[in-house]
């Protein structure tokens, strides 16, 4: 059970690997806007840190957009199909 | 009807010729109209007559069930062992010529044969049929079934 | 089918398969293991060429064809089938290791098959025999869901046997190659390949089955039956622009439905639909770079897709549940499982360093290549998709989160070898993708590990992380299900049959009411005319049997005579 | 003795041990003597098959030159017939011994001699080359047929039995007043002299009401879809091995004999033109193909729904012979062959089961798979011929017939022959779900696998059917060589 340790361990510490990520993440856009773009096959490929406002923009859209599929049309109670079988 | 003296005399008298008249039929059927069927018919009509006149178990007697039935066979298989026995001499299939050395004879002594069997063949089945009919209608009155025929 | 350079490995799996109810305890787990072994040893064997030829029916048969393309497949198929009966070795039940066998065997057939005769044997041998890793699992709605996942590939057999048919008619030929006519041959082979490729709107026979079969059963399943079909795909249609956009549809249409799903295994199928899709698209691509992504996209799903299938089998074995909305709070207890699917949802998400990285690359910068801004824009959203349930929600949710009160075991050690075996494979492709690169059939001009891809990858992945924290209340769930396709034929189809019943019910009354009146009125009158209570109407039977004839005669004669 | 001189021996050695057994007592003797002439009886049809293949093969009886004595006339496509028909009778009489002691344990000498004599009769239907001989023999078989029917321990096949009889007579009758039409106009009953004499008279209504009455006989005793009423019953309440038997058999001869009237007799481009045969015969195909599929698929007892789903089947084989071409008489020609092997081998294995269970009612199998494995993989494998799964006999004929319907550009009779098979399907997927799928009632008794004299013929036929999926060139080629045979090379194909 030395793997669970671990886990709980870097589960305890949560807030300093939140701190840890958000400067990694902030050091890849940096080096995004320091870096030349290597290809400009779309517009969006010269702008710096494109990627990680869709990636965010992205997640946001499904997770919303998801849920709003599902409320108003897909979600139905899980013996939906059991009463007609 | 088997107390009515004049048919069993007048039966007595007819059956004999009828079945004499079959065989004339039968024996005359390769060269004039005739042959095994009709001649088989006439045979058992005056059986059936027989029948009608003195009742099933008395017929039964003198031609035993079982003894029609092997007859009916065997008159089948005597035109069969014909045919076959033109295939043995060499011919084909009921092939006459090979079976005697002249034509003529040849010829006359198959379609006999062959005709005896078919008129034995023919002559036994009406009789069985009728006889089935006939013992039918007698196992209903043992077991007094209802005859709902007019 | 045997020659000195050649040994059909489907040969091989089913003759050792025939021993297996033999056997029994230790014998049958050595054997099991031994089995995809002797596989791959035939696969290291054998040599490119065709093999195998028979005539039947006036076609060459090629029952064996080896060629880059056709290994490649057979060598990820054999190495699952490895992994997966380590997975099973604890299970007692010899019907699913047969049928795991049967099916892992006629998957090889299909990737080997030089015809399409060849192709559609194996085709049907697939569902007969993957159909049972379904129905052993012995419930009522495992059951249902396998009849329906029957009855659609019956209908896709037939449609593809049709299209075969018509192939044969319009060209003279079975060979399977690029599919080139033009009729409804073309369509309907297509269609067939799509209904196992689970392409929507024909997918959804892969969401309603695979999270009902069993535990083990599941693994097979996620690993063979879409990819025989991205297989055959990518040999009979290399670029046909129309799988462009169905693949990049499939890829989104897979994760949102993901996002939506509650069971684990339902979860990890969508995704299958999802990353199917990449495949897809990449076949429709058809550029040597797209087939060669597609290609390696296949093996390195296979690998992280079984591992993932594992993963959430692990858990549902242990716990008896699987929904995300019954678990929560496991990482005590399974760690092992925890951070060996982890590897498996860092793979599929493509993570710099596994598997998935190194071959979703290729096919998104094929669509680069190619100049195409909304497929590229589609298969990214898909990417943070991905990334999103599998790796953020699914083990945020089991491992972590809430605390379900469950105290479950730690995994048995074959499941966690299983699992060990498909993330070290996973974390050496990613790191030397040149090993895979050499199996595919084109020589690879490309490279993942470049700054550019690295720092697009990551910030998207990253920033995905990043609103899934800050939105992690927003993200929907709960036990309840959701509407797919399948709702056609299990709600829709029954009640479009009963109402048209009905109202075919209701017209024939009506119509035989009338009509019967007449025919009543016309009888009695009989009746009156030839007296004898009812004698007409009980030789009604041969009656109506004796005036078909006079119809028919009439009929015939009406034409033929009186003309 | 050469070939030709052996031929008519497989119609007479029946024949002449039938009347043998009529006299055997007992059960051993009758079914021995039966054993031993059929197989007699389907050697000599195997070695007639490759010489009537080469050169037609002609046997006069007594030696009478053909237009007047009385002839055998036998090419490739009577002797492939005949050769199914003796070899399914050989095959089925091994397995016949149980079943017939269980299902007729008295009088089994009369029994097996009805049978000699429905299989003389059968065979010599085929191989007669004379127009008022077929009719004998087609006599000779259906009332040694009707016979046999009733035998059947249900009282209710005494009806079917009556029900076949009066429709079995219509039909011969029908045939009969064909024959007399075409003896009224060209003065022989020669098959070949018939076609020879008919094209200077046919246009007249006579021989056109002639060919409409063959058709007509021939289509009841064929069971074509709407004169197929009698079939169901007589089907299943006849004992087991006769349905066995009249199931490979007797629908294939009368089809044969329809063949022989509409090719040989009347040549292919008068009777497809002069009646609308074509059509006719495609739309009472089609409509046979899916009556039959769908009633089968409601059926609750098996032998019944097999006995509809061989009105489907004959609907395969009409729809093969509709399209007048030399593949779709091919198709026709290996569907019927392979669908006597299908066939025979399901009610094989239903009749093994009625054997342990004593019902062949769908509910009684619920459960079987476990305790008759064996009888039941057999029913699921000759099942899978009749859907037409590839490496079965019934894909071949499949195969064919769809080839042939896309050879005249029929692409919906594709989409129709892919449709019933789907509903084929159907019909055996209830019971291969009954027997593995369902729990056995407990107050049924539980039943034993079958003895083995029952499983391997059964199993044989059902090797024979995979055989003849995978290794066609028998098949094939003998259908082809009939079809050609038939079509005489006289029409395009």
């Amino acid at each position: 059970m030395k793997l669970a340790r671990i886990i709980e361990f870097l589960i305890s510490k949560r807030s300093l690997l939140a701190v840890i990520m958000l400067v990694l993440m902030a050091a890849l856009v940096l080096a995004d806007i320091i870096l030349p773009p290597a290809y400009t096959r779309f517009p969006w490929e010269a702008i710096s840190g494109f990627a990680a406002f869709f990636g965010f923009v992205a997640c946001a859209a499904l997770i919303f957009f998801s849920r709003f599929l599902g409320e108003w049309l897909l979600y139905r109670d899980e013996d939906y199909y059991d009463d007609h079988e | 009807m088997r107390e009515n003296g004049i048919l069993r005399v007048v039966a007595r008298f007819l059956i004999p010729l009828i079945m004499l008249f079959g065989l004339y039929i039968q024996f005359h059927g390769e060269y004039s109209p005739g042959g095994g069927f009709q001649a088989g018919i006439v045979f058992a009509a005056g059986w059936i007559l027989f029948v009608l006149i003195y009742g099933l178990d008395a017929a039964l007697q003198v031609i035993p069930e079982r003894a029609m039935y092997v007859l009916m066979v065997a008159g089948v298989i005597l035109y069969c062992a014909v045919g076959i026995a033109g295939v043995v001499l060499g011919g084909h299939f009921l092939d006459f010529y090979p079976l005697l050395p002249g034509k003529h004879a040849a010829q006359q002594f198959g379609i006999i044969t062959v005709e005896f069997g078919v008129g034995v063949t023919v002559a036994t089945v009406v009789m069985l049929i009728f006889t089935l009919f006939a013992r039918r209608k007698s196992e209903w009155k043992a077991a007094k079934v209802e005859d709902d025929q007019p | 089918m045997i020659t000195s350079d050649w040994i059909h490995p489907s040969l091989v799996l089913i003759a050792g398969t025939l021993v297996v109810p033999l056997l029994k305890g230790r014998a049958m787990q050595t054997w099991m293991v031994l089995l995809p072994l002797a596989v791959l040893g035939v696969l290291w064997l054998a040599q490119p060429g065709e093999y195998g030829q028979m005539a039947f029916l006036g076609m060459e048969l090629v029952t064996g064809r080896v060629d880059d393309l056709s290994m490649v497949f057979g060598w990820v198929f054999s190495t699952v089938l490895l992994i997966g009966a380590i997975y099973a070795l604890h299970v007692n039940d010899q019907v699913q290791h047969v049928a795991a066998f049967l099916y892992g065997a006629s998957a090889l057939g299909v990737v080997f098959a030089g015809d399409l005769i060849t192709l559609y044997v194996f085709w049907e041998l697939m569902v007969i025999t993957s159909v049972w890793l379904i129905w052993r699992r012995g419930s009522e709605v495992s059951f249902n869901a396998g009849f329906r996942y029957l009855v659609i590939h019956a209908v896709g057999g037939v449609v593809l046997l049709a299209g075969i048919i018509m192939f044969q008619f319009e060209t003279g030929t079975t060979r399977f190659d690029q599919i080139d006519a033009d009729g409804p041959a073309f369509w309907l082979i297509l269609a067939a390949f799509m209904i196992n490729a689970a392409v929507p709107p024909l997918h959804a026979w892969l969401t309603d089955a695979y999270p009902e079969a069993t535990v083990t059963g599941a693994v097979f399943m996620s690993a063979l039956t879409t990819k025989t079909a991205v297989y055959t795909l990518i040999r009979g249609y290399p670029g046909t622009e129309m799988l462009v956009w169905l693949g990049a549809f499939m890829t989104l249409y897979g994760v949102t439905f993901a996002m939506l799903s509650n069971d684990i295994r339902r979860l990890l199928s969508y995704h299958i639909v999802s990353q199917v899709g990449y495949m897809v698209a990449g076949v429709g691509l058809g550029t040597a770079l797209a087939l060669s992504g597609s290609a390696s996209h296949a093996f390195t799903h296979i690998l992280y897709k079984a591992l993932l299938f594992m993963g959430a089998g692990a858990v549902i074995h242990m716990t008896g549940r699987s929904k995300l909305s019954e678990l929560g709070g496991l990482y005590r207890y399974m760690p092992w499982t925890f951070v060996l699917y982890l590897v498996g949802g860092v793979s599929i998400s493509a993570f710099p360093l596994f598997s998935g990285y190194v071959s979703k690359t290729m096919i998104v910068e094929a669509a680069a290549v190619d100049g195409r801004a909304l497929i590229w824009l589609m298969l990214a959203v898909a990417s943070a998709g991905t990334f999103l349930s599998t790796t953020l929600k699914l083990p945020y949710k089991t491992w972590l989160g809430e605390d379900s009160g469950l105290r479950p075991q730690e995994a048995p050690w074959n499941m966690l070898l299983a699992m060990s075996i498909a993330a070290a494979l996973c974390f050496l492709i990613g790191i030397f993708p040149g090993l895979l690169y050499a199996l595919l059939p084109e020589p690879v001009d490309f490279d993942a590990y470049t700054m550019s891809v690295f720092l697009k990858e990551m910030q998207l992945l990253l920033f995905t992380g990043l609103a899934f924290c800050l939105l992690l209340k927003y993200v929907g769930g709960g036990p309840k299900i959701s509407l797919d396709v399948d709702w056609l034929y299990r709600r829709g189809g029954p009640r479009l049959i009963s109402a048209t019943g009905t109202a075919i019910v209701t017209a024939d009354r009506a119509v035989r009411r009338v009509a019967l009146g007449q025919l009543m009125r016309l009888t009695s009158h009989m009746e009156r005319k030839h007296g004898r209570d009812g004698k007409l109407a009980k030789s009604w039977p041969i009656g109506s049997m004796a005036l078909w004839t006079a119809i028919v005669l009439a009929m015939l004669l009406t034409f033929g005579v009186w003309r | 003795m050469t070939i030709t001189e052996l031929m008519p021996f497989s119609v007479l050695v029946p024949l002449i041990a039938s009347l043998v057994c009529a006299l055997l007592p007992g059960r051993f003797w009758p079914w021995a003597v039966t054993l031993v002439a059929t197989i007699t009886s389907a050697v000599i049809a195997a070695i007639t098959l490759p010489a009537a293949a080469q050169v037609t093969l002609s046997y006069a009886f007594g030696n009478w030159p053909p237009p007047i004595g009385i002839e055998y006339r036998v090419d490739a496509a009577n002797a492939f017939v005949a050769l199914l028909v003796a070899g399914m009778a050989a095959v089925a009489l091994p397995w016949a011994k149980k079943s017939v002691d269980r299902e007729v344990p008295e009088r089994q000498g009369a029994f097996y001699a009805l049978f000699l004599l429905a299989l003389s009769g059968l065979l010599g239907i085929t191989l007669s080359g004379d127009a008022f001989n077929i009719f004998v023999f087609l006599e000779i078989s259906s009332l040694a047929t009707y016979g046999l029917i009733a035998h059947g321990s249900d009282r209710r096949a005494l009806l079917a039995s009556f029900r076949y009889l009066i429709m079995g007579t219509v039909g011969a009758t029908f045939l009969l007043i064909g024959i007399g039409f075409l003896y009224v106009m060209t003065g022989t009953l020669n098959l070949a002299d018939l076609a020879e004499r008919l094209p200077e008279v046919r246009d007249t209504s006579t021989v056109r009401a002639a060919l409409a009455f063959i058709i007509v006989g021939m289509g009841l005793k064929l069971a074509m879809l709407p004169l197929h009423l009698w079939l169901p019953n007589a089907y299943t309440y006849a004992p087991s091995f006769v349905t066995v038997f009249l199931a490979g058999t007797a629908t294939k001869v009368a089809l044969y004999v329809m063949l022989r009237f509409v090719f040989t007799v009347f040549a292919p481009d008068w009777s497809f033109v002069v009646l609308p045969l074509s059509t006719v015969l495609m739309i009472l195909a089609v409509a046979g193909m899916f009556a039959g599929s769908w009633v089968a698929m409601f059926q609750p007892n098996i032998k019944r729904m097999l006995a509809y789903s061989s009105v489907a089947q004959v609907g395969y084989m009409v729809l093969g012979v509709s399209l007048v071409s030399i593949v779709g008489l091919t198709a026709a020609f290996l569907h019927l062959f392979n669908h006597a092997l299908m066939k025979t081998a399901l009610f094989m294995a239903v009749g093994t089961v009625i054997y342990q269970v004593g019902s062949g009612h769908l509910k009684d199998f619920r459960g079987l798979g476990r305790t008759m494995p064996w009888t039941l993989t057999a029913f699921a494998l000759a099942g899978l011929s009749i859907i037409g799964v590839p490496l079965t006999a019934g894909f071949v004929s499949k195969w064919y017939l769809i080839q042939a319907a896309l050879d005249q550009g029929q692409w919906f009779l594709v989409v129709l022959i892919l449709i019933t098979s789907l509903m084929a399907i159907v019909y055996i997927w209830r019971v291969i779900e009954a027997a593995w799928f369902q729990e056995r009632p407990g107050n049924q008794p539980a039943a034993g696998e079958a003895p083995l004299a029952l499983l391997i013929p059964t199993w044989v036929l059902v090797a024979l059917n995979f055989y003849f999926g995978i290794d066609t060139r028998l098949t094939v080629g003998g259908a082809t060589a009939a079809a050609e045979a038939l079509l005489g090379g006289g029409m395009a194909p």
